[in-house]
């Protein structure tokens, strides 16, 4: 998490693109959250020397994407951001995993690397299904989604509380840090000290709001439980979304339909 | 209609730091009136709001809001009379969306669907704010949280509004579309804030804090012309009532 | 140090998820036990602290780089275990779902990485044993410091098993275990001083706060075994369940040959009905047995198999695949790709033209 | 000395969820001028500002300040020269004590020991604050923590003051007394506020935004009387100037 700053700004771009009303915004949270999950199981289900059978899941984000409306090159830019974790843990399997696995004529390929872009092309399937989760339903109806699923409601409220002073807070830290920037020069004062000091402020501040928070509640009459009156409803379109989806992934599971296709075309220059 | 009723008697508070905010508030007001309480940064007005709805329990003194003196089993009566408007309206924002910010109340109470449903549509509408009831909270502009945590208040049906520092941060627009919400409410409200000329345009009464107790409690007009008491409670003439910035002439008043 | 969707199998994300379900359910039920309403809105405005928090950072000196705080244990202080655990939870979903930090079925690894074990480990059996009833600056100091960094310790440890027992990364163990812990050591540090400073600091402006956090909610050593027992129980149920559901698969390495070598594939329905359902059966049950490969390879007739197979040198090596199907893989891929991007291309096209 | 001038050309800012802030703001601004910018919650003041000292950098347009277009190279430089004083004196206050706070810049530009501790000293007197130099600045009143706030930004010796909002949640004294200080300043001063009324006693000259946007920019006297931009402005007539609110009367200006 090297640039946090930006990093809310992302958060508040991604909330705005859920506003939006496409076919796929309308659908109900619940299903996108299935959906979604079991496009990582069946996408992660793969062996780790697969690519070609993990090509065709591509065209889950691609239809998404396309129909729910939303910015290609800024959700790519994303997952290249998150990638480095995956990318250095992923790295080390062409060092020492170096059998030959493909021979591509003269090219010869190990199974380390066949298990790197492997990694790779799970990781761009997995974090853009996440991204689109998240942009074209919502942070709060995903809560609401978990919570009608049989999550604690705890979490639920927690997760809520998190989201809505998520903004609140990180513009009074990006203020204190603004503050403090404005009296450093050439990185003086930017020590260990000032830094706990700021936190310290901070979290009293936190403290504080928290509080206020409370009483506020209490005031509306709080008892420890929230109420939320947003009934969620799966019709015959969202049914259909999970099943078909999940007809499609099982068939993709199954056959390896680059294969056939690639089988043709050989049989076809033949 | 006794339960519009409020009775502060000798009312003492100390924060646990040992900062001691009320040293002995007694007032009393009656159903309808709008009261104003002003007072210097510190003097207390906020603690003394906290007590109204029972956020802060009396350590010392006595709290009677109608014919329930305000004690820890007399609560949930008590917060379903007095309505609070916090300042900062993102402390009272706290839900999603603005319509469940301005449905946690009565859905609190256990009112069926439909009625929270009246509740809250009713209470954004007395406040104009209808067309926000899908916007998440965090994306309005001053004015507009402001006018939504007033509706989620109403929305509780209270007998007596509570505010602290309304105006704070508003543009002078917005400020005067406020002034004029209130003005419509016939419920007992009481203002604790700084900004006097408003005092001027709502509020029949004030009550001056000072150091945690009541300087003085009178008719507004009165006090404010009062320069000497003024100057005691930290506060100065409302700006309306002050020389001409040009010309440095006195207002005249007939 | 989050674990990433693409280096996990789904045995260990499924796992690992029933685990942090239970920890999660469990610390709701405690947390509904003590009616305290007051924790509910902290909780969740101290899990953006957290956030906000991190966009404040320092100049380590001499290294060039900085450093910020990582929450765990000063929640843990603030809210004792349980709320501190769920608040966690939600600031790794957050992280998982706009920052794409680890991922959906990482999450449970995540949330047990990060959040069991500094808040229900190193917070009650490190910290409040150091700190003990009367805090003072030194023992906050120590107890945040020892906490910390064996807390985070633990977290990596639980990153370098998952990944092993995922097997999709071919890291060996001593190497990552190596690579990990050392790093893991100075973010402990780190944190463990932020910490101890940022604790010290509130107990000294406003120690009222610091009294309630800390003072009502010990917990007691008997809920912690009964917290580890049920772990231990789940844990045990979990992989027993999985490991049996992927041993009635076939062997990774057949498996993974199966799937490169096209033709197999395509012969494979025309054995009849019988192969067909066989073919089917093995498909369905879809999590695949890679994780456990090390123990497959053990088993010498699966071993055997795959030598005869492979012109194996050395145990890692695999069989060769010949040109022709992986050529026609790489072109059917390229020609998905393009489809895909067609099919895309059209329904942005139609979406416009509803506009 | 051109190096206390501010000149602001064709400054454009979207926030980067796509929020259009500031649509082509220009203005020059010499020294020694005191001058409001006013306008509607959300107009733009508060990013305006933040692009004077740097803290956001033009997206499109151009900043100078004294000699120097603003760019990332010549931040050091403008940082140095204008100094800012946030609207929450929190945000501003972080070190453990008032001293150390008002101390932070000057250390942090490399002065020696003897010369901290005079302009520590100094600041603290101007705003008449040095007998709170050991006190924790989060145990301060409203208007003191705005005082060290002040201080804190004089300690550097900045040619051009810049302030958001300084008198939100003062109560009336201390908000005069903040008054009578700026008063006393001979630095360039820019100030972002609502409070119309100080507009009239402080500035000479008025900048009304809307919608990122100038709207007017004038003289204050004249800009204060035309309802006409006042209202299309979000803005209305200061306090001072409007009818008494007993008799109703408009107050006649010789
Ligand atoms: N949580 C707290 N802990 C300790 N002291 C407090 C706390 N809140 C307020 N105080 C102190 O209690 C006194 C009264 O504060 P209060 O907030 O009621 O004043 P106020 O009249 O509302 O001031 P303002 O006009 O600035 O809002 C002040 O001295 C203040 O410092
Ligand atoms: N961090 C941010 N991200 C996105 N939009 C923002 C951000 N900060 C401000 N805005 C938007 O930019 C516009 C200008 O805001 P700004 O804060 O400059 O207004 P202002 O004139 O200072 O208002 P106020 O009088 O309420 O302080 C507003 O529409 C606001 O919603
Ligand atoms: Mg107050
Ligand atoms: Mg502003």
């Amino acid at each position: 998490m090297a640039n946090i700053e930006s990093s809310f700004l992302d958060v508040s771009y991604l909330d705005t693109l859920s506003y939006q009303t496409t076919i796929i915004h309308r659908l109900d949270p619940r299903i996108k959250l299935i959906t979604t999950l079991f496009f990582i199981a069946t996408v992660l289900s793969f062996g780790k020397y697969e690519i070609a059978g993990l090509i065709p899941f591509v065209i889950y984000p691609v239809v998404l994407i396309a129909l729910g409306n939303l910015p290609i090159a800024y959700l790519l830019k994303k997952v290249l951001v998150a990638a480095p974790f995956a990318f250095f843990v992923g790295i080390f399997n062409p060092l020492m995993d170096r059998a030959v696995l493909v021979q591509l004529g003269p090219l010869e390929l190990s199974g380390g690397w066949v298990s790197f872009a492997s990694i790779m092309i799970r990781f761009i399937l997995t974090v853009t299904a996440a991204l689109i989760l998240i942009a074209s339903t919502g942070f709060n109806s995903v809560c609401m989604a978990l919570e009608k699923m049989g999550a604690p409601k705890s979490l639920a409220v927690q997760l809520l509380l998190l989201y809505r002073y998520l903004f609140v807070l990180g513009d009074e830290a990006s203020r204190l840090t603004r503050a403090r920037s404005l009296r450093t020069f050439e990185s003086r004062g930017l020590g260990f000290k000032v830094f706990t000091n700021m936190i310290g402020q901070l979290l009293l501040r936190t403290l504080d709001r928290a509080k206020r928070v409370h009483l506020a509640m209490r005031c509306r009459g709080f008892d420890g439980e929230i109420r939320v009156s947003r009934p969620l409803k799966i019709g015959g379109r969202d049914l259909g979304f999970m099943l078909g989806w999940s007809g499609l992934f099982v068939l993709m599971r199954l056959y390896p339909i680059p294969q056939w296709m690639g089988g043709m075309v050989a049989e076809l220059l033949k | 209609m006794s339960h519009h009723i409020i009775e502060v008697k000798d009312l003492q508070y100390t924060y646990p730091d040992g900062t001691p905010a009320l040293r002995g508030v007694s007032f009393l007001l009656t159903h309808g009136e709008t009261v104003a309480l002003v007072g210097a940064n510190g003097a207390g007005k906020s603690t003394l709001l906290l007590h109204l709805n029972g956020c802060l329990i009396p350590q010392a003194g006595m709290v009677r809001i109608g014919d329930f003196p305000l004690t820890r089993k007399t609560l949930p009566h008590v917060r379903r009379t007095v309505g609070m408007v916090f300042q900062d309206p993102d402390d009272q924002l706290f839900m999603p969306v603005v319509y469940d910010d301005v449905a946690f109340g009565p859905l609190n109470l256990g009112l069926p669907q439909e009625d929270v449903e009246e509740r809250v549509m009713n209470a954004l509408s007395i406040v104009g704010a209808t067309h926000l009831k899908d916007r998440p909270p965090y994306r309005l502009s001053g004015g507009e949280k402001r006018s939504v945590a007033i509706a989620s208040v109403l929305s509780m049906a209270p007998s007596i509004l509570v505010m602290d520092e309304p105006t704070a941060s508003l543009d002078p627009k917005a400020r005067r579309q406020l002034i004029h919400l209130l003005k419509t409410f016939t419920h007992t409200i009481i203002i604790a804030t700084h900004d006097l000329d408003m005092v001027l345009d709502l509020c029949a009464r004030t009550i001056v804090l000072k150091e945690g107790q009541v300087l003085a409690d009178g008719p507004t007009w009165e006090i404010l012309q009062n320069e000497e008491l003024l100057d005691s409670g930290h506060l100065e003439k409302p700006l309306r009532l002050q020389g001409c910035p040009r010309c440095g002439g006195e207002r005249e008043c007939p | 140090m989050h674990m990433a969707d693409a280096l996990i199998s789904p045995t260990v994300g499924g796992a690992m998820w029933v685990v942090t379900a239970g920890l999660t359910a469990y610390s709701a039920g405690k947390l509904k036990e003590n009616i305290d309403d007051s924790r509910v809105p902290l909780m969740g405005v101290l899990g953006a602290f957290i956030f906000a928090a991190q966009m404040i950072n320092f100049s380590i000196p001499g290294t060039g780089s900085s450093g910020h705080l990582g929450g765990g244990m000063i929640l843990a202080i603030l809210l004792g275990p349980h709320a501190a655990f769920l608040t966690m939870a939600s600031i790794l979903t957050v992280q998982a779902l706009f920052f794409a930090d680890g991922g959906l079925l990482a999450l449970g690894c995540n949330i047990f990485n990060l959040g069991f074990f500094p808040c229900f480990l190193a917070y009650p059996f490190i910290y409040r044993k150091i700190v003990g009833e009367r805090p003072t600056p030194r023992r906050i100091l120590v107890g945040s410091l020892v906490a910390a960094i064996l807390g985070l310790q633990m977290g990596a440890f639980g990153v370098v098993l998952e990944t092993l027992f995922s097997g999709i990364s071919e890291l060996p163990f001593g190497a990552f275990l190596l690579l990990m812990q050392p790093i893991h050591l100075a973010i402990g540090v780190v944190e463990g001083l932020v910490t101890a400073a940022v604790v010290t600091f509130v107990w000294k402006a406003r120690p009222e706060i610091m009294e309630t956090a800390i003072a009502p909610r010990a917990i007691k050593a008997f809920s912690m075994r009964k917290v580890l027992g049920g772990l231990l129980v789940i844990t045990v149920l979990t992989g027993g369940v999985l490991s049996w559901f992927a041993s009635t698969n076939p062997d990774g390495l057949e498996w993974s040959m199966f799937r490169t070598s096209g033709k197999e594939e395509l012969e494979a329905p025309q054995k009849g009905v019988h192969a067909l359902l066989a073919a089917l059966q093995e498909k369905i049950a879809f999590l695949p047995d890679y994780s456990f490969r090390k123990s497959a390879k053990e088993e010498p007739e699966k071993a055997g198999e795959a030598q005869t197979r492979g012109k194996s040198t050395k145990e890692e090596s695999w069989p060769a695949v010949s040109v022709g199907t992986s050529l026609s893989g790489l072109i059917g891929g390229l020609m998905t790709l393009i489809i895909a991007g067609f099919i895309g291309f059209g329904l942005r096209k139609y979406q416009g033209r509803k506009r």
